[in-house]
């Protein structure tokens, strides 16, 4: 067994996490707004014209769309400089958390909040009357792609500043765990949000009459998309702050990693997923306004069938936390819990994604074909259900790791 | 927070085996099922042609899923199936909905209830699909594409028993834990009815909804 | 206070187990990606079909679900796997 | 690209602006630490707002120019620039970190409240 001096293994954690918050928050910024340049390149080589103009909605969307990466920055410079009175080994666990959880969310919003820039400098170009307009909504959507980024700040903010006063090495694995969950949570919903806001702003190109339907409309599927998010939240302020007592070292360190990567990870589906039929709903409100209302009944049921797998993810990790696990110096009881999380959380993210794509189809054609929203909504049902059949799988493998082996 | 999990039960020593039987989750499927029934007893009790509500809206169930289950099955088996389909839906939304009251909860959120209406939904299934083909051409149905593939077959017709009822299972416990956490969290203020209309109402109305167009597409593919 | 490794008694049939739980957990979680994507898109584009077309919707879903369970099959086979896994080895 | 620099000329000052009222009202209250780092993270938030102006020029409306490569490591040095205040608040006590936090986000909050406000206040947005 070797043995590190408790002070270089915090500076160690706080390093790391600080690299990690600012990287991936650096990469998501650099996706989104590499994106938005790439499309209004497009559009000025469109619309030479207009180039002026579309410079300057680029230069606020990406202003904007850069507090997500300014977020990480800030994090990141914290964790850089941050001194800890005692260290110790859960504090380590929480700085890396901390970075780890920043840095993610970030990644998503980043990648998100690109997106409503981008359309609105491609719809400028094609309706330059139409320009202040757009610039208001974008602004809008592409400041609702930060909710799942500033989640992440708060979590990870608590994760350094607050004292947790039990110093054990079972703190340490629910720590780092909070910070892995609210990081992997906020990535679906950010990058998800994303696609309702883009899609408003180019909505409001085809139709400027449906403008206030469709920012009503972007707001609601903006939100329930980034339900998982919450989720995360939930399951991180649980690790953080419930005391779970006396449980034993051993197989429990696993099983809190566990339940923060099944949620983690399973919100990254279901909020993708979610922010896919909420850009439809948006594309199909501009196209058909009088669709409204079955449109917006198709989503939101859309959603929840999609946030089914996150779901079944929330259950396996709080199975994970509330179970109690007996002492075992074996290997491979832990190993089983920690399996369980992974195998929910993985399993969870590609029907997420699946139950998007279905619903967007249906959504999408109930603006273009009102008269059967009931057969496509049935149709549907039936095709998301099938498609989260694996999630139901791995479901039950997790649930076999738990009960079981 | 120690509730989850939290079941009365009656254990029965039989023969070296012990039977446990979780009479909470008894006592209120037997409240779901009293309520059903006084329903289909003030629904049918005046018969008239200018329907009373209650009639109304008795009608409109049966007749909505009455259409659902011939436009996936054809007329003939319509009959035979559509008030098999009609009780289970009906039965699971009053099960799913029986939670947003103070003191109830969900049969639902025992596996047991799912599992065993996924079973029946199994077997009818197999026994339809052997009246309207035959045995030989059922058993035939496993040896596609290739001989070999039988036993993937059989296990691929288990896994849906599986993933019908584990779904129901999933998204109604993991609602109700969800409820119960968020309670726990902001000391039941605000939130909770919020929650409950939005998981008890209509995630339970969607997920009963889908458990029988799921029972019913079974049925239909192995009568095809 | 130093930090230290908690006591662990790893025996070799112990280290093969927790491979093989690993493994379990692996093999149905990325396993079940695929097939979820898969059934996602032949949904959507049933929907798709659906709204072109409504008077064909009893043929479509039938296709779809066809092609849906086809596309199944690489999801029961990691359950296959995994159920292996667990049991098995 | 006048209309660009009109943009950054508003913004920018509107920025400043607050930032020198809100410093004012937190020296009056006796908080001179925080009055100190608002506007230290203020003016690297208008700074940051401006060069990013000057990149976005230099990368749109030049297609053909590879500027991608540039595009990035430009946000990468506005990045850096920006972790200059935060350094210097976090190693000086005469700076309130708070306040810096809060001042690097001076644009984005009159970018939004500008939004805000023409979101409410109009009929036709």
């Amino acid at each position: 067994m070797f043995e590190i001096d408790p002070q270089s293994l915090v500076k160690m954690a706080a390093y790391t996490g600080g690299g990690l918050a600012i990287g991936f928050g650096a990469i998501g910024a650099a996706l989104g707004e590499g994106y938005a340049a790439a499309q209004a390149d497009m559009a000025i080589s469109e619309n030479p014209k207009m180039a002026g103009e579309i410079t300057r909605n680029m230069l606020v969307g990406q202003a904007v769309a850069e507090s997500a990466g300014i977020f990480a920055l800030v994090v990141a410079i914290l964790l850089l400089f941050f001194n800890v009175a005692n260290p110790n080994l859960a504090n380590a666990a929480s700085l890396l958390g901390a970075g780890l959880c920043m840095g993610l969310g970030a990644l998503g919003s980043g990648i998100g909040s690109g997106m409503p820039a981008a359309e609105t400098c491609r719809a400028v170009a094609r309706q330059p009357r139409l320009s202040n307009r757009l610039l208001t909504v974008m602004l809008i959507g592409s400041a609702v792609c930060q909710t799942p980024a500033i989640l992440s700040m708060v979590i990870s903010l608590m994760l350094i500043f607050l004292n947790y006063g039990d110093a054990s090495a079972i703190k340490a694995a629910a720590l780092l765990g909070a910070g892995l969950c609210m990081g992997f949570g906020g990535i679906g919903s950010g990058a998800g949000s994303g696609h309702p806001a883009g899609e408003t702003c180019k909505g409001i190109a085809r139709q400027p009459g449906a403008q206030s339907l469709l920012t009503t409309n972007m707001l609601i599927g903006a939100a329930v998309c980034q339900t998982p998010a919450i989720f995360a939240m939930v399951v991180s302020l649980m690790l953080m702050f419930v005391n779970f007592g006396d449980v034993p070292l051993n197989p429990t360190w696993a099983a809190f990693m566990g339940a923060a990567l099944s949620t983690g990870l399973a919100a990254i589906g279901s909020g993708y997923g979610g922010g896919m039929v909420a850009g439809a709903s948006c594309e199909g409100i501009a196209r058909q306004p009088r669709a409204v209302g079955n449109v917006t009944t198709t989503m939101l049921v859309g959603q929840a069938v999609a946030q089914t797998p996150c779901i079944f993810g929330l259950l396996i990790s709080f199975v994970l936390m509330f179970k109690m696990f007996p002492e075992t110096a074996a290997l491979s009881p832990s190993m089983a819990l920690l399996s369980a999380g992974i195998c929910m959380g993985f399993g969870a993210i590609g029907p997420g994604l699946g139950n998007g794509m279905t619903a967007e189809g249906a959504v999408r054609w109930i603006a273009r074909n009102e008269e059967d929203t009931g057969l496509l909504m049935r149709i549907m049902l039936v095709g998301q259900a099938v498609s989260q059949s694996t999630a139901i799988y791995a479901m039950v493998i997790s649930l076999v790791l738990i009960f079981v082996i | 927070m120690n509730e989850i999990g939290r079941i009365s039960q009656l254990i029965v020593p039989v023969g070296g085996y012990t039977f446990a039987f979780n009479l909470d989750v008894i006592v209120m499927t037997w409240i779901v099922i009293g309520v059903l029934l006084f329903f289909g007893f003030m629904a049918t009790r005046h018969r008239n042609i200018v329907p009373g509500p209650i009639q109304v809206m008795g009608e409109i169930i049966v007749s909505q899923f009455y259409v659902l289950t011939r436009d996936a099955l054809g007329d003939k088996l319509a009959k035979t199936y559509a008030p098999l389909v009609c009780a289970l839906f009906m039965f699971l939304l009053m099960s799913n909905w029986i939670g947003v009251l103070p003191h109830l909860f969900e049969p639902t959120t025992d596996l047991n209830t799912p599992l065993s209406l996924g079973l029946m939904g199994f077997v009818l299934a197999h026994y339809a699909g052997i009246r309207a083909k035959g045995f030989k051409k059922y058993m035939k149905a496993y040896f596609e594409p290739v001989f070999f593939m039988m036993p993937l077959n059989i296990i691929g017709e288990l896994a849906k028993v599986i993933s019908i009822s584990f779904r129901l299972f999933g998204n109604i416990m993991g609602g109700s834990i969800i409820i119960m956490v968020v309670s726990y969290l902001t000391y039941s203020v605000l939130l909770p009815p919020f929650l409950y209309a939005f998981f008890g109402f209509f995630i339970g109305t969607i997920q009963a909804f889908v458990f029988t167009m799921l029972t019913i597409v079974y049925i239909a593919v192995q009568v095809e | 206070m130093p930090v230290t490794g908690t006591e662990m008694l790893i025996t070799g049939a112990d280290l093969v187990k927790a491979a093989a739980f690993i493994g379990a957990g692996i093999s149905m979680g990325l396993g079940a990606i695929g097939p979820g994507v898969g059934e996602g898109m032949a949904a959507a584009k049933a929907c798709e079909a659906i709204g072109r077309n409504p008077r064909e919707a009893a043929l479509l879903t039938r296709t779809m679900l066809v092609g849906q369970a086809v596309s199944e099959s690489t999801g029961i086979y990691s359950l296959v796997i995994s159920l292996l896994l667990l049991f098995v080895v | 690209m006048e209309t660009v620099k009109q943009l950054q000329k508003k913004y920018g000052s509107m920025a400043m602006f607050i930032a020198i009222v809100l410093a004012l009202a937190l020296i009056m209250l006796g908080y001179k630490e925080m009055a100190k780092g608002l506007m230290l993270g203020s003016i690297f938030s208008v700074v940051n707002f401006v060069l990013m102006g000057e990149s976005l020029q230099s990368r749109l409306g030049n297609p053909g120019r590879s500027g991608t490569m540039s595009f990035f490591s430009l946000m990468l040095a506005r990045f850096g620039l920006m972790a200059v205040p935060l350094v210097v608040s976090i190693r000086y006590d005469q700076y309130h970190i708070v306040a810096t936090i809060a001042g690097l986000f001076m644009v984005q909050a009159v970018i939004l409240t500008d939004a805000a406000k023409r979101m409410m206040f109009s009929r036709q947005l």
